[in-house]
């Protein structure tokens, strides 16, 4: 029993960043209609942003202090994230508006790898840390409840936490402000946004540069974890299944799409991994999703398709 | 307008037809040439970095010191990625440069080439991985796992841990986790340990990682619930830090962590930094640049301005790793100058020649400024791999800790299922093992 | 002057229906081929054969069964890796388990193998469409992956999970040498191009063009979505299966999961939109791009005398990859086949523009 | 003027007495659709004879479209009955709907725009083509042969509809007038029994008009086709329909011959109300 809760935690905690990258993903989807793939070059080149930056800002500026270092790196990091998100609007989405959902899912395709080339020909090919002070070590909790306690990762807990406020702060965003409805309005239909006069480009510049935070933050988050390098994109992938089950355009989807597919690879790892030999996770999370899609062809909270003819 | 892209593109069709149908570059003849494939990108980047700059570094040192007999050696990096496909591309395209000697730097890209080495006459050099059955020279005439196999590798790790347990009857009733990259590369020990498992009666418990391994939350709540006495790591690249940041999550103590060689260098466990301290893994090779040979190669290529990474790196667990491959491919080429002429460049099949008569016994380094901190090795038509030793070393924190003893295979181990594997892979292979007299040649 | 379609009257409609109804253009593939079956086994170097030949014609076979889904059938797809492995480790255990198992028997087999994969992971194509049908094909991916290391019945037991294959034959004649292995492949591709072709430019050709273009209207004059989609994938997954069994046996000779990887579906995917979305011939032209560009990256500097480190050139074709991607998504969406057309177009009016 | 001509190719096809209505074929009855909330069309009877020309019109947004997708199976009624032929049909998809010989055209313009004109109406015969698969891939023989008995097919259709030189043109690089067609050509490519047209002139000018009233009533004369047609022009739909159905906000305001619609007070309502 307490080994099951420890995993059910394991996966919620995981889940909670997968729906942080989710959210990158469905933010962007409703305000563009892209699917962009990029989401994980974008969570990298974050990353190595703000390693590289937390590292080279005190050798440039002359000072020696953690907390100010990763303070500047992350405002550098923004910074790059926002010219990123224009670059990407002026060079390539504006170019290619109204075109069906394929072209502009290629399209993210290509910018993910130009990415993943840029990023590692500026920061580095190495494996960095970035260091805001994470907790390592683990807690026991619940001693006098279970034998041996309940191993809860402070690291995971934390990190947990600040993508769920994250999210919650996002969701505000887009339900709250002035600008979220905007965004809220493009998504529903972009030529009657453009008629009543929300400026599109401007729009979308938007949308990705919160993409990009989203990144960023998913970036160190998962950084701190596990080091930057190249393989950090891959988290990405595991991100897709949650869009799917959640549903494209759906905020609640992915967050509650985060939490299933986490606590749903994690325990089939455990419980029915053995059976299989292991290593089942990452198909596991996929075919959730699919067996799901059959069901439900539009996801979790995502909006019926009807087809118009 | 249209036509613009067109006409650049057909410029650049011409451009690409005339460089892909030109000659290989001509070198110099008296040039011994070694292809150096590596990978200085992609997920394994951080690991494969420093190990090709130990490479290059070497080849330029003793370009450095007057080449091997007077003869210089030329080289030419390409880089693989870590990709099978990319690897048979790189050696293809450089074999046609009479590459003489291949390091292939990946497990995968070493199974595609061994069957392609014996027809091009190029012998491979898998420092401490490929494939296990290939150190019997009688099948694999072509490839040398020199200094050790996954096989023997894991065989130490075992035979540490009955040491630490009081001797290898200790171990009975033990469990021992082996938490494995899910690849051939990860999966080799696997045979060996099952052996060893039914020897002395601990139980086996495998966990696979999805390459490359960024996620193991699962993996490690299975050793939490498992409580594996012992823990063996047998991971590459991204897969290692992550595997002890996880260790360090789920409070699994490091002491009881053991890595294989690819499992113990800088780059798992710097980033973990202290929270690493007590992880112990295979030393193949020692570190430091305490050795007359770091020195001389800090002092005669680094200080020339013609170092192939930073200095710092110098020393590091995979360069120095790099650099004793790429020793053992020159003493290859000075074995073989011994026998086919002083002074002369080496074809590959009397560089293969050289491999299979290596004999580094102590006095030779000395010679190499290594002493004291390699074992002897001695290679025969045979034994391809030539020796077994190696040491364990321990993160403290902030460094390796090298640990005084030595472990051999266990030859009475080992020998048998070297022997099946061979002969079967012989057979699929239809490859007839070869006699005696095909060893005197 | 030289290339007119001037006078070239089509007297029956077999005439007008052939694949390269001008004159031109037949003897232009003609010698095409001559080269490709005389010349090149002449005088090709092993190099020529081995590092680019080889893996372009097996790439660009991958490629067009690719593009008959993606590029005829507008069904978008992330898991052609997984379709190449299936076929890979469906031949192979055919050959192993089967005494005297001819190899294109083998090939074959292991092409329907992979045509049965696709065919059940192109169901949910039925009920889901475009970006969500990625994904299922992503789950394909990720499946195939895990099975060919952890199910070691594909793998015939072999303990590290890589597998080979040796002394290769067709009708007695070994395929060995570079020469033989580039005949055999250009062979297999030959026939399956013209094969391909056959379908794209008949009955369900059009008809899958006609769900990739507008599928209710499809639907509406008697297509059968299912029907359509279904063949689809089975031709593609067939077609992407045997090149699966070339690159195993042929280029690789041993292989794990890994030469199968998402990788290499991303790999193909590009050089189906740069060779051009829905053209046979594009698929052709993105292979050899993608191919020879990374070796000329390499050669190109060196030969300049600037070399650029290992590194900076992987990087730099990461990114021209991507940047090339994105240019051709938005000034030629069907890609160097387009492009390719459009030169014969002005070549048909030169050296009058007008 | 244009309606003189109109009024006289009628006369003329009429005089060449190739026309006769028959029985009713299809009968439609009680026909209610929602989706999600919103109600589509209420309790909606109507039916359609042999070779009659039926029209369906009313404001915009009355439910006309999606009528039409009712009858060839893209929408499915959540009640009423469908009898084709006097049969009931139960679960219909499309393209079963295109075996019992019903085509359509659409509103906005439904062509396979990455294909040539000839090969957009070559998918029309694709029913009445039977090659399997292998023989397709070896294009030898029968395939051959039926390709261009086909072929011939589609030649008589271009020809029909005077599309002769662009057979080999992209659909999408057309005019719209002519996309129209050829998607008209499309549809008659399957020789089909009853013949759906959504909106077949919207966007034309008067020539093209003429042309397309030409086109509909020949094949309607020629080949007996049965046509349901949705027409805003209402000069057009009165001189040509046999008998005419008005929707409105999805229910059935009127039905019958022209000149009884015409005079219908609620149908009248309904248009000036909407300033049609």
């Amino acid at each position: 029993m307490g080994f099951f809760l420890e995993t059910l935690f394991g996966g919620l905690m995981a889940g909670m960043l997968y729906s942080l990258i989710a959210l990158g993903f469905v933010l962007i989807y409703k305000a563009s209609g892209v699917f962009n793939f990029a989401q994980g070059a974008m969570v990298l080149f974050a990353a190595l942003a703000m390693a590289r930056f937390a590292e080279w800002i005190p050798k440039w500026l002359g000072f020696d202090n953690l907390i100010v270092a990763n303070l500047l790196a992350f405002v550098a990091a923004m910074a790059l994230m926002i010219v990123l998100a224009w670059a990407i609007e002026r060079l390539c989405l504006s170019k290619l508006v109204n075109q069906e959902g394929i072209t502009l899912l290629m399209a993210t395709l290509g910018i993910s790898y130009f990415l993943d080339g840029l990023g590692q020909t500026m920061f580095g090919n190495d494996i960095y840390s970035i260091n805001v002070g994470m907790p390592k070590d683990p807690a026991m909790i619940l001693e006098n409840m279970f034998e041996g306690g309940l191993l809860l990762s402070k690291e995971d807990l934390i990190a947990a936490i600040i993508a769920a406020a994250l999210v919650a702060l996002l969701a505000l965003f887009f339900q709250k402000t002035a600008t979220g409805r905007a965004l809220r309005a493009v998504a529903d239909d972009h030529q009657a946004a453009q008629s009543i006069g929300i400026p599109l480009n401007r729009i979308w510049v938007i949308v990705w540069s919160v993409a990009g935070f989203a990144a960023l933050v998913a970036g160190i988050i998962w950084g701190s974890k596990l080091g930057v390098q190249f393989s950090l994109s891959l988290v990405a992938l595991k991100a897709l299944p949650v869009v799917i089950l959640g549903g494209l355009t759906s905020v609640p989807g992915a967050i509650l799409g985060g939490l299933i597919i986490g606590v749903g690879e994690k325990l089939s790892e455990i419980y029915l991994g053995p059976f299989f030999g292991g290593g089942i996770e990452i198909w596991f999370a996929y075919v959730l999703a699919l067996a799901f899609l059959l069901v439900r062809p539009q996801g979790l909270f995502g909006e019926k398709i009807i087809d118009r003819v | 307008m249209k036509l613009r892209p067109f006409a650049l593109a057909m410029a650049l069709a011409t451009v690409g037809a005339a460089t892909l149908s030109m000659p290989a570059a001509a070198q110099q003849a008296n040039e011994q040439f070694f292809p150096l494939l590596v990978y200085r990108t992609g997920a394994y980047a951080p690991n494969g970095t420093p190990w090709a700059n130990g490479k290059q570094d070497y080849v330029k040192y003793i370009n450095a010191t007057g080449g091997i007999n007077g003869v210089k050696i030329a080289y030419e990096e390409c880089e693989t990625g870590y990709a099978t496909d990319k690897g048979v591309e790189c050696y293809e395209r450089l074999k046609g440069k009479k590459a003489t000697l291949i390091d292939p730097q990946a497990t995968g890209i070493t199974f595609a080439l061994t069957d392609k080495a014996p027809v091009d006459k190029i012998p491979l050099i898998t420092l401490g991985y490929g494939l296990a059955a290939s150190q019997d020279g009688g099948v694999f005439k072509w490839n040398f796992p020199l200094m050790g196999s996954y096989w023997t590798a894991a065989d130490a790790l075992i035979q540490h841990l009955g040491k630490k347990e009081g001797g290898l009857d200790k171990l009975k009733g033990k469990k021992i986790a082996l938490v494995y990259h899910d690849s051939p590369f990860g999966k080799e020990p696997i045979p060996l340990l099952q052996k060893r498992a039914q020897m002395h009666g601990f139980e086996l418990v495998l966990l696979p990682v999805t390459a490359p391994g960024v996620e193991q939350k699962a993996t490690w709540l299975q050793v939490r619930q498992q409580r594996p006495d012992y823990t063996l790591l047998w991971g590459w690249g991204v897969m290692n830090s992550t595997a002890l940041k996880e260790a360090v999550a789920t409070g699994y103590p490091r002491e009881k962590l053991f890595g294989v060689w690819w499992s113990g260098a800088e780059p798992d466990v710097k980033d973990v930094g202290a929270n690493a301290k007590g992880y112990s893994a295979l030393a193949l090779n020692p570190h430091g640049t305490d050795s007359p040979l770091v020195k001389d190669i800090l002092k005669k290529v680094h200080d020339a301005g013609q170092g192939s990474g930073p200095r710092e790196e110098v020393g590091s667990v995979l360069y120095m790793r790099g650099l004793l491959i790429q020793m053992f491919a020159v003493e290859a080429v000075r074995t073989a100058q011994a026998k086919f002429g002083q002074g002369k460049v080496m074809t590959g099949e009397q560089v293969r020649w050289g491999l299979e008569n290596l004999n580094i016994d102590e006095k030779r380094i000395g010679e190499l400024g290594l002493a004291g901190l390699i074992r002897p090795l001695k290679t025969s038509c045979t034994d391809h791999m030539g020796s077994t030793s190696v040491r364990i070393h321990s993160w403290d924190g902030s460094q390796w800790k090298m640990q005084p003893d030595w472990y051999e295979a266990d030859k009475s181990v080992i020998d048998p299922m070297v022997k099946e594997a061979a002969d079967r892979y012989a057979a699929e292979k239809q490859i007839k093992r070869r006699d005696a007299s095909d060893c005197n040649a | 002057m030289l290339y007119r379609e001037n006078g070239q009257f089509k007297a029956s409609y077999a005439a007008d229906q052939q694949i390269f109804p001008i004159l031109q253009d037949r003897v232009a593939i003609g010698a095409l081929l001559a080269i490709a079956f005389i010349v090149l086994p002449l005088f090709g170097s092993e190099y020529l054969f081995r590092a680019i030949l080889i893996p372009f014609l097996i790439l660009a076979l991958a490629a067009l069964g690719l593009n008959i889904l993606v590029g005829y059938c507008g069904q978008i797809s992330l898991g052609t890796g997984a379709f190449m492995a299936v076929g890979a480790y469906g031949a192979y255990n055919f050959l192993v388990r089967i005494d005297g198992m001819p190899l294109i028997a083998a090939m074959l087999l292991g092409g329907l193998s992979a045509t049965v994969i696709g065919v059940l992971f192109g169901i949910p194509s039925l009920r889901i469409k475009g970006l969500y049908l990625a994904v299922a094909t992503l789950a394909a991916q990720f499946f195939t992956d895990w099975a060919f290391l952890r199910i070691s019945w594909f793998t015939n037991n072999s303990s590290s999970g890589s597998v080979s294959v040796a002394g290769l034959n067709v009708f007695g004649l070994p395929i060995e040498s570079p020469v033989s292995k580039y005949m055999f492949c250009l062979v297999v591709v030959c026939v399956f191009a013209l094969m391909a072709k056959n379908l794209t430019r008949s009955a369900i050709g059009r008809q899958w063009m006609a769900i990739r273009d507008m599928d209710v209207a499809a639907a509406v004059i008697g297509i059968r979505p299912m029907y359509a989609k279904l063949t689809a994938f089975a031709v593609s997954s067939f077609i992407v299966g045997v090149a699966g069994v070339l690159w195993a046996f042929i280029h690789l000779g041993a292989w794990e999961p890994a030469a199968f990887s998402i990788d290499r579906s991303f790999q193909l995917l590009f050089m189906v939109i740069i060779g051009g979305l829905g053209s046979i011939m594009g698929a052709f032209f993105g292979a050899a791009f993608i191919i020879v560009l990374p070796i000329l990256l390499d050669q190109i500097p060196q030969l300049l005398g600037i070399p650029l480190s290992t590194a900076t050139t992987s990087h730099l074709v990461h990114m021209i990859f991507g940047a090339l991607i994105v240019f051709f998504l938005i000034v030629e969406p069907h890609g160097l086949a387009k492009l390719w057309s459009i030169g014969k177009q002005k070549l048909r009016l030169w050296p009058f523009p007008h | 003027m244009m309606m003189n001509d109109i009024a006289a190719a009628q006369a003329a096809a009429s005089a060449t007495g190739g026309r006769r209505i028959g029985d009713v074929i299809l009968d439609l009855q009680n026909i209610s659709l929602r989706f999600g909330g919103v109600k589509a069309l209420t309790d909606i009877s109507f039916n359609v004879r042999e070779h009659e020309i039926r029209s369906i019109i009313g404001p915009n947004g009355a439910g006309k479209s999606s009528m039409l997708n009712v009858i060839n199976g893209v929408y499915h009624p959540q009640e009423g009955r469908i009898l084709f032929h006097g049969q009931e049909r139960k679960k219909m998809e499309p393209h079963m709907a295109a075996t019992q010989g019903i085509a359509r055209t659409f509103q906005n313009i439904a062509l396979f725009k990455g294909m040539s004109v000839l090969d957009n109406i070559m998918t029309g015969r694709n029913l009445k083509m039977k090659s399997n698969l292998l023989q397709m891939a070896l294009y030898w023989g029968a395939v051959q042969k039926e390709e261009i008995a086909h072929r011939e097919k589609v030649e008589e259709i271009i020809d029909f509809l005077e599309i002769q030189s662009v057979r080999k043109t992209p659909v999408g690089q057309l005019p719209y007038g002519l996309q129209k067609r050829v998607e008209l050509g499309r549809a008659l490519a399957a020789e089909p029994t009853m013949l759906l047209l959504d909106e077949p002139m919207a966007g034309m000018n008067v020539e093209e008009k003429q042309d397309m009233c030409r086109f509909i009533l020949d094949v309607n004369d020629q080949f007996g086709t049965t046509i349901v047609l949705i027409e805003h022009d209402m000069g057009v739909v009165m001189d040509i329909s046999d008998r005419v159905v008005v929707l409105d906000y999805g229910k059935k305001i009127g039905d019958g011959a022209p000149d009884e619609v015409r005079n219908n007070e609620e149908v009248i309502r309904a248009y000036l109300g909407t300033s049609h």
